[in-house]
């Protein structure tokens, strides 16, 4: 505790001796260190303006204002306190494996490696399925039927009246031909 | 005298609705009720417009009962009718994805029941948001990517194999069954009595 | 010194209960000294439901189905059992004496809906269901004693020595509950419960462990004691809580609901116990002298007239009324079970034209003043209009003239 | 006091939002039958039953509940012939009162106001007499109720007429002998387009802002103090646009198909038991 309350002064010196020596012009004998004796033997109050001979006086008049630890705090507490970032974590206890690509993710969501290769062909897709010219009064009102490169053309009943997205690459393995869900 | 038509109330949307509307805040608005609304609108709008979008997970649970609901006015109601054609022109920012709705996502829902679209979720993301005078600051984002039924992208997920051979799960199984013949056994046996 | 003296005597669990003063009268809001809302939840409360990771293991979905089909079993066995074993225990329909206590049951307020008298007036009821009650455990004064903190209050207390016996209701799905939890209903031999309450009994009318309980348990027209949890407000202001009178909207900046000033200056502290804002509600609250105007059998429903405390969905503990003019003076001891089924069916009449068959209907039992819906509309005769005209309160008294 | 959004809440889940998060893709469901396959059924079920919906506060919305008090209310409609009538309506209803011994009261009035769900249902009646306006609010299923009839039967353009109250007496007076106009059955219901003139503010409630279709245009009559608040009035209008709101408090198709076969169900046991040739699920606009 002391050596908390030592810092306070050295820090208040640095900064407020500058001060004390412009407007202090007139510096009383310094009082004696012991803490505690000062509040006992304070002399009668003077009527002049308030001035800090020292920083020390300085310190015992706001000491009221300082929040100080009634108990002190002992040293498993403290150590707990500093080093126990590991207990405050918990384990993860809902990992599970994918099982296409054996990625490990938790078990109410999806597998985010899976996902990345589908995103970025749903992104090809979208790119292909938003290049249309609104100003000619093309509108987005027709389903969309994907044909990627090297696939034969579709046959007209699955077409009917779609929209058929040209993809530049090759479709691959793992979109198997999109069933229609009904 | 004119009889309005009576407007046939709509099923239930068999998708989860959180208890508490959720105070959603974006810039420009004063976070309010409106605020809530206009992020609601926005994220409506893009859904339909790109039919699977990857959002905050906790705006996508917000705003996939607002796409079921209006697709379920669009499937129930039709095009004619006023409620459906007032909501679709506040909801849908962009007018033409009204035709859009009209014409491709309601008919293939015709006779298909509430849930039309699917939500999932991915692993926590780990971003870095910009470096501060060499201090890289890192966001942490829950995605939830939704989508509505039927269109034209890869499958997120494909239909997961039925039979799982893991040991434990055949032990298991063979487990109950015991204890169910055992159950069966006690309950012939009180009845006897 | 002195505060922290006061804070250690209120916080210590035994204290939580003497700190506690409940009068019970009907305007004033009395206030309670201590904890009214203790942190640790009530010891008979199912743990909290630890999330078991259900999908960490690879459960097909054939072995899952598997699963419920023997979970479903399981609970129709067990309370096909508890079912006959309470067939054979004795129970009597005699008068109960002054100083006995029957068991109680844990009952789920599912709503409000109005019935009306004969003489048309309404009243408004709670509709209270119970849900599949069986005794699970049943310990005697002396276990208690030793075993519970609370039993050293409530085990011998001037009423003389009191059993403890827990109720369970609801039969709910056991994979959600840790093995410890079960156990207990294991070893009574019903299904898993998912609410659970205890009731002071006395020797004389202790039923057995695992006995179903019914709603015929109270009489129609007979008084009863409903204890709950109150509905949640959250934290609300002096206004609301504690029903402050505010200051008013105009000429005052800032404080309109406020509670103003907390003290006199001499004090130059808040005396404990002061009202102030706060967490208001979900506290332990007793309605006693509630009366049973209608019970529904075939849905074991039982209808009470007057409000009880708690939200929809919320569990009650209902006993029978201790006060001294409304107290049961007779009915089944210890508590009904199907043998009584026999005597109380009156002798079939044969319906006459009009009546509504007793198939269509609930096997309900009414109070005698309750109107009862398959009667047609209240006609009231010139007799009722006579007798209600009392005193012409616009003519002045006159003294009788005494012959 | 308003309760922390507990009106519908019944308990805050420990996440901010409850949804159960399970990445199983949403199964597509068939449709349920459709309103051919189940007969009988009324389109325009919910205003002409408002009591048998349930109610808007979703804590109060328990089966069984709902199914005891149904039972109450098919029985009370056995012994009553409860008509078919809407807020706008002219009904006349006759009831006995303990004070009156044998004498019966009749009330006539226009209906303005309906109610509440179940049991508690209560419509409101609505009449001048010697140019006092009376409003009488009558519980649909106390049983002091001998006769309700309907003396005319139409609806308006609101579906609250509140505003009859600040309207000229002319427009709630009725006769209290008038015979009763049939209605054609099968065909709908009229609209009567009606637009009210209101007295000169003040007004029991500020009508310049609400939006009834059914009065005159009230911004001329409103007091320009009002109309210089106007800015500062808190308008949200933009509330009607909140489709999941309006689902919390509306009802949904499956419980009315589900509470229409009940009613069906509880008619048919009642005809074949011999007891009455009443009907009680029935509409005039679909009669056939």
């Amino acid at each position: 505790m002391n050596e908390a309350r030592e810092r306070i002064l050295i820090n208040l010196r640095q900064s407020v001796d500058p001060i004390l020596r412009i407007f202090g012009h007139r510096s009383l004998p310094p009082p004696s260190l012991g803490f505690a004796l000062d509040v006992s033997g304070s002399q009668p109050v003077q009527k002049s303006p308030i001035t800090y001979g020292s920083v020390r006086e300085m310190i015992d008049d706001f000491s009221i204002v300082f929040g100080v630890p009634k108990y002190r705090t002992s040293k498993p507490k403290k150590v707990t306190r500093k080093f126990s970032f590991t207990r405050l974590l918990q384990p993860l206890d809902n990992l599970v494996t994918c099982p296409t690509c054996s990625n490990i993710h938790p078990s109410d969501t999806i597998c985010d490696s899976c996902y990345a290769k589908v995103h970025k062909l749903t992104s090809e897709i979208k790119k292909k399925m938003m290049q249309y010219n609104p100003y000619v009064g093309e509108k987005q009102d027709k389903e969309v039927y994907v044909k990627f490169k090297g696939e034969p053309k579709a046959p007209a009943e699955v077409v009917n009246g779609k929209r058929v997205l040209e993809m530049e690459d090759e479709r691959p393995t793992w979109f198997k031909k999109l069933t229609l869900k009904k | 005298m004119s009889a309005h038509r009576v407007a046939a109330s709509l099923p239930r949307i068999g998708v989860t609705i959180g208890h508490v509307p959720q105070k959603l805040k974006t810039g420009g608005i004063e976070p309010s009720r409106r605020a809530r609304l206009e992020v609601l609108r926005r994220i409506v709008t893009r859904t339909v417009r790109e039919e699977r979008v990857e959002l905050k997970w906790n705006r996508a649970v917000e705003a996939r009962p607002y796409v079921e609901r209006l697709i379920q006015l669009g499937v129930e109601r039709g095009p004619l009718d006023e409620y459906t054609a007032e909501m679709m022109e506040w909801w849908l920012l962009e007018k033409d994805l009204i035709t859009k709705m009209h014409e491709v996502i309601v008919p293939r829902f015709q006779n298909n029941a509430s849930p039309f679209t699917s939500l999932f979720r991915l692993p926590p993301q780990r971003l870095q948001q910009f470096i501060q005078n060499k201090r890289e600051v890192w966001k942490r984002y829950d995605i939830g990517v939704l989508e509505i039924h039927g269109n034209p992208f890869p499958p997120v997920q494909e239909e997961s194999s039925e039979q799982s051979d893991s040991i434990l799960d055949i032990l298991l199984a063979d487990a109950l069954r015991n204890h169910q013949m055992d159950l069966q056994e006690r309950l012939n046996s009180e009845k006897s009595k | 010194m002195l505060r922290s003296l006061v804070s250690s005597v209120t916080t210590g669990p035994t204290s939580e209960w003497a700190g506690r003063i409940l009068i019970a009268n009907s305007g004033l809001i009395s206030q309670q000294r201590g904890r009214r809302r203790t942190l640790t939840p009530v010891p008979w409360l199912p743990p909290v439901k630890e999330n078991i990771p259900k999908t960490g293991v690879g459960m097909s979905q054939g072995t899952k189905n598997l699963l419920e089909q023997v979970i479903e079993k399981e609970t129709l066995a067990n309370s096909t059992f508890a079912h006959q074993s309470s067939q054979e225990t004795s129970v009597t329909i005699g008068d109960i004496p002054e100083t006995s206590r029957r068991v109680g049951l844990v009952v789920r307020k599912i709503g409000m809906l109005p019935q009306w008298t004969n003489e048309g007036t309404r009243i408004l009821c709670t509709v209270l269901e119970v849900n599949e009650n069986h005794v699970v455990s049943i310990t005697s004064p002396e276990m208690w004693y030793k075993s519970s903190a609370v039993g050293k209050r409530k085990a011998f207390n001037r009423h003389g020595p009191m059993w403890r016996v827990t109720v369970g209701a609801g039969n709910d799905d056991p994979t959600k509950y840790t093995l410890a939890y079960r156990r207990q209903f294991a070893k009574a031999g019903i299904p898993t419960k998912e609410k659970l309450g205890c009731f002071l009994v006395t020797e004389d009318a202790l039923p057995t462990a695992g006995q179903a309980l019914d709603a015929r348990h109270f009489g129609v027209g007979q008084y009863i004691t409903a204890t709950g949890k109150t509905i949640d407000w959250g934290f609300q202001g002096g206004m609301h809580r504690w029903g402050m009178r505010g200051q008013p909207t105009r000429r005052t900046t800032k404080s309109h609901r406020r509670i103003g000033s907390v003290g006199s200056v001499g004090d130059a502290r808040i005396w404990p116990g002061k009202r102030m804002p706060g967490h208001m509600g979900y506290e332990w609250r007793t309605v006693s002298g509630l009366e049973i105007v209608r019970i529904n059998v075939d849905k074991q429903v039982i209808y009470v007239k007057g409000s009880v405390p708690g939200d929809i969905g919320e569990t009650l503990l209902l006993k029978d009324c201790l006060q001294e003019e409304k107290r049961l003076k007779s009915g089944p001891m210890p508590t009904w079970a199907p043998s009584l089924e026999t005597i109380d069916e009156e002798q079939e009449t044969e319906p006459e034209e009009g009546v509504v068959p007793k198939s269509l209907l609930f096997n309900e039992k009414f109070s005698p003043k309750l109107f009862r819906f398959t009667s047609p509309s209240i006609v009231f005769t010139d007799a009722d209009a006579k007798k209600t005209a009392g005193r012409d309160k616009t003519k002045a008294k006159i003294a009788k003239v005494k012959k | 006091m308003f309760r922390p959004a507990a009106r519908e809440v019944v308990r805050i889940p420990s996440r901010f939002f409850s949804c159960k998060s399970e990445p199983v893709r949403a199964a597509t469901s068939k449709k349920q039958a459709t309103k051919e396959e189940i007969a009988g059924l009324i389109p325009a079920f919910p205003e002409i039953y408002p009591d048998f919906l349930q109610s808007p506060v979703w804590n109060r919305r328990n089966a069984l509940k709902e199914e005891l008090e149904r039972q109450d209310m098919l029985e009370r409609r056995m012994n009553i012939d409860i008509p078919e009538f809407y807020v706008g309506s002219i009904v006349a209803v006759t009831s006995s009162d303990k004070n009156l011994g044998s004498k019966d009261h009749r009330f006539v009035g226009i209906c303005i106001r309906r109610e509440k769900e179940g049991l508690l249902h209560q419509f409101t009646l609505r009449n001048t007499i010697e140019n006092i306006g009376v409003e009488v609010l009558y519980d649909l299923y106390n049983p002091t109720i001998k006769k309700i009839e309907t003396l005319k039967l139409e609806k308006r353009l609101d579906s609250d007429l509140g505003y009859l109250v600040d309207a000229l007496p002319e427009y709630s007076t009725f006769d209290f002998h008038m015979e009763p106009q049939a209605h054609p059955a099968g065909t709908p219901i009229p609209v009567n387009e009606l637009k009210v003139k209101l007295k000169n503010p003040p007004w029991t409630r500020r009508w310049e802002i609400s939006s009834c279709r059914g009065i005159e245009d009230t911004w001329t009559q409103a007091t320009p103090w009002y109309k210089r608040k106007l800015h500062k009035t808190l308008v949200n209008d933009y509330e009607k646009y909140d489709l999941i709101a309006n689902y919390r408090t509306s009802s949904t198709k499956e419980h009315e198909i589900y509470v229409q076969a009940q009613m069906q169900k509880f008619e048919k046991e009642r005809h074949a038991a011999g007891l009455t040739r009443r009907r009680i699920l029935k509409s005039a606009a679909s009669y056939k």
